[in-house]
């Protein structure tokens, strides 16, 4: 078994630079990897493009490097929820690709899977189109999309073991699987570190080919943006 | 005239046997609410969860189990979780049946806008486009004018579109209406609200054929 | 729950027709759908056209449709373990496309998510890329490979319920999965049948969305075609 | 000379600390046997496992669990099963850090065939040409000759490519070689095998530098 175990996040992320392009597993809050953003904030690294489904809220995920203006460019399809995230983004600040939510899961997995690009219908006939390819097949239209490329791919799972098998959990699973293996090095980290061997080989989200480094989180918040309920 | 829950009521109706269907935020998002019981449809939310539930009962929220709402949910018997790829896989791939969303603006081709507007707000278009795109079936649920009195249903969209030429059927707190090769068809007025007014908020080409009756809901 | 169980092969595989195409899902003789190919044969139908990787052996699998002539195209990665096969190739009986392994897969997966087409470099410079138009990213040549199109895709799984949710078991997953929603009809049979919420939603291979028709299968042979052992 | 087990003896010595390996059907199979223990590997077979181990104890075979050979097998602690798509997702997105598989012939510039023999054997590619045409290190493991003494190291394959200009080294029954711009470049020779037998067992363009000291197996 190839060993992918570091000792904490900043192990996990060695390596990391001003300038770079990170992806970001999670979408709003549900499954984000709270223990590299953490990390990211305290290093300081600026001018970073940053993959992402969205962009956190004001004060919580990826806002708080928004709010340190660590973030050159963001790539997301929906950034409805953060304030100073329009704030920058309508004043010029902040650089935004907004890419189709279908698109930017392929375009993860185009990067993971070794496609340079692939085609697809979302986006045609609108500003995502323009600059791309458009090509028919059987009487539909479709656009072409390219893999993304990153330095650093920071996912969260629920359980991993010293060979980097990811588990994911509910809907945190999201864009993490789909993020690893698609950058040069994929950090990710677990809510749960097993003994290896536990984790039965049939059930592996992610098998541990995909990932590089592999760590215990801690003291995870898992802020619900939402929370509604119905009463009993 | 309708509010957001008539809407989604009528849109209900539109639900049949068998179907998986996505719903997007806001009131198509209440559709779920009025799905007759007797008969079977897992709804699909794109963040990756088939066979979603009601919301969880207070107290018993998961903060790994939401929709693409980012509202705490909960999971039926037959639920599968899945991630972002295989989610769009599902939708690109037609396996959905019915898509319900919002829109700022229909045009009378079936165009739609719902995502942006320039200079003021951008959310972004999240799903929506992916599932415009490759939706056989789609419906739009919305209000027929904005705050100012404006039709929403027009010529032509102003705003950046979603997609071209994909809205099927639409449901507005004024009507029922079907996107056909000559315009806007209307098919049923809300409770109240005559064919004159449903004429005068709609901008786009009306099609009004006979008589047209009040939805029954 | 929408429900996709049917009482039995016959009824699984209703609308079956001469000249249609069929994906089958299996390795080798792992994996395979053996009652959908029992059933194929008991029916004879005829000219069809079968998507999967290997074509079985001279007995047993594909091999059973070989024997009575039902298979006017078969579209593979490897068929080497097939005398049968081979004579019915080399005397011009049988037409062959061979197609690289990971092509034939990402062929049935695009079916499955609704792409057209996609860039592999996967046979580049060789016969199969032939007609094929190539293109150059990032330095690399890639060859555009298209979708496949099927009427039914037959697979087979360990373990399935009502709503047409399954899981596959070890190496018995290969092409399985791939196949499900990629034919206009998905049909699976499952080894062990399970009440409905017995699986659990995180560990589910395949959500049931991919399925139209499920069925419980019997008689498993499950023949293993290289045993090879080693001495305690 | 080297015998099938040498070959793979030969070739166990480039398998690294750290790797991931794909080894094709035939004498990569039984470098496995060979790979030193004190390093740690992993064997990724493309009908999807990771974490190969050896074959079963007699008895405890497992139809379900095949390496691309059909052959029976284990699986080693912190293994994992997948489809298809994603075992050559490892391959295609070079995830797979070293590629050992057989061939009919090999060129001096890198080309590899294995596949077909025009009108008499067709067993296919299998999953070759997403190896060779994605893996930045293959390894091929071959006879020197065919049973008629033919070189199988060529100018130029006459045989259908699986792949252009993708071989990295060689390793056969009477050397070890190195695919370089200029051909075949010698790197070592197999015991008791002479530079000169190896020149007449070469069809395409040998380079011999300076002294070819024979392998230590």
């Amino acid at each position: 078994m190839i060993r992918k175990t570091v000792a904490n996040v900043t192990d996990a992320l060695a390596g990391v630079k001003d300038g770079m392009t990170f992806m970001l597993g999670g979408f709003g809050l549900c499954g984000i990897p709270e223990n590299a953003i953490s990390e990211l904030v305290r290093l300081g690294v600026n001018d970073i493009t940053c993959i992402s489904n969205n962009a956190g809220v004001d004060d919580f995920g990826l806002g708080l490097l928004l709010q340190q203006h660590q973030i050159k460019k963001m790539i997301s399809s929906y950034v409805g929820e953060n304030d100073e995230f329009e704030r920058q983004m309508l004043s010029g600040e902040l650089e935004v690709e907004l890419t189709p939510q279908g698109t930017l899961a392929e375009k993860c997995r185009a990067a993971q899977g070794g496609f340079p690009a692939f085609f697809t219908p979302a986006g045609y006939g609108t500003e995502v189109a323009e600059g791309k390819e458009v090509r028919e097949f059987n009487g539909k239209m479709y656009i072409l999309e390219e893999a993304f490329k990153a330095d650093f791919a920071f996912v969260k799972a629920w359980k991993g073991d010293a060979a980097g098998n990811l588990i994911f959990k509910g809907t945190a699973r999201n864009f993490n699987p789909c993020m690893c293996g698609a950058a040069t090095i994929t950090v990710a980290e677990v809510e749960e570190l097993v003994p290896e061997g536990e984790l039965d080989p049939n059930q592996i989200h992610i098998p541990g080919i995909f990932v590089q480094r592999i760590f215990q989180g801690k003291d995870y918040e898992k802020r619900i943006e939402q929370r509604t309920v119905r009463q009993k | 005239m309708l509010d957001k829950n008539g809407i989604a009521k009528r849109i209900a109706q539109e639900v049949e046997d068998g179907y998986y269907v996505n719903l997007g935020i806001g009131i198509p998002t209440l559709v779920a609410n009025y799905v007759r019981d007797d008969i079977s449809v897992e709804f699909q939310s794109e963040n990756g969860i088939l066979g979603m539930g009601p919301f969880p009962i207070d107290g018993e929220e998961d903060a790994d189990l939401i929709n693409a709402g980012k509202q705490t949910i909960t999971a039926l018997p037959g639920a599968s979780y899945f991630d972002s790829a295989t989610s769009f896989a599902m939708i690109r791939g037609k396996h959905v049946d019915l898509t319900i969303l919002g829109a700022m603006e229909v045009a009378e081709n079936g165009d739609i806008a719902n995502w942006k507007i320039p200079g003021k707000m951008v959310k972004g278009m999240g799903g929506a486009m992916d599932l415009v795109a490759s939706a056989e079936n789609i419906i739009v649920a919305m209000m027929h004018t904005n705050r100012e009195g404006e039709s929403k249903l027009l010529k032509k969209c102003s705003l950046p579109l979603t997609g071209v030429g994909c809205v099927k059927k639409i449901v507005t707190n004024l009507a029922v209406l079907e996107v056909t090769k000559d315009g806007f068809l209307l098919l049923e007025r809300a409770p109240g609200v005559s064919v004159e007014e449903i004429k005068a908020a709609t901008e786009g080409n009306l099609i009004v054929k006979g008589e047209v009756l009040e939805m029954s809901i």
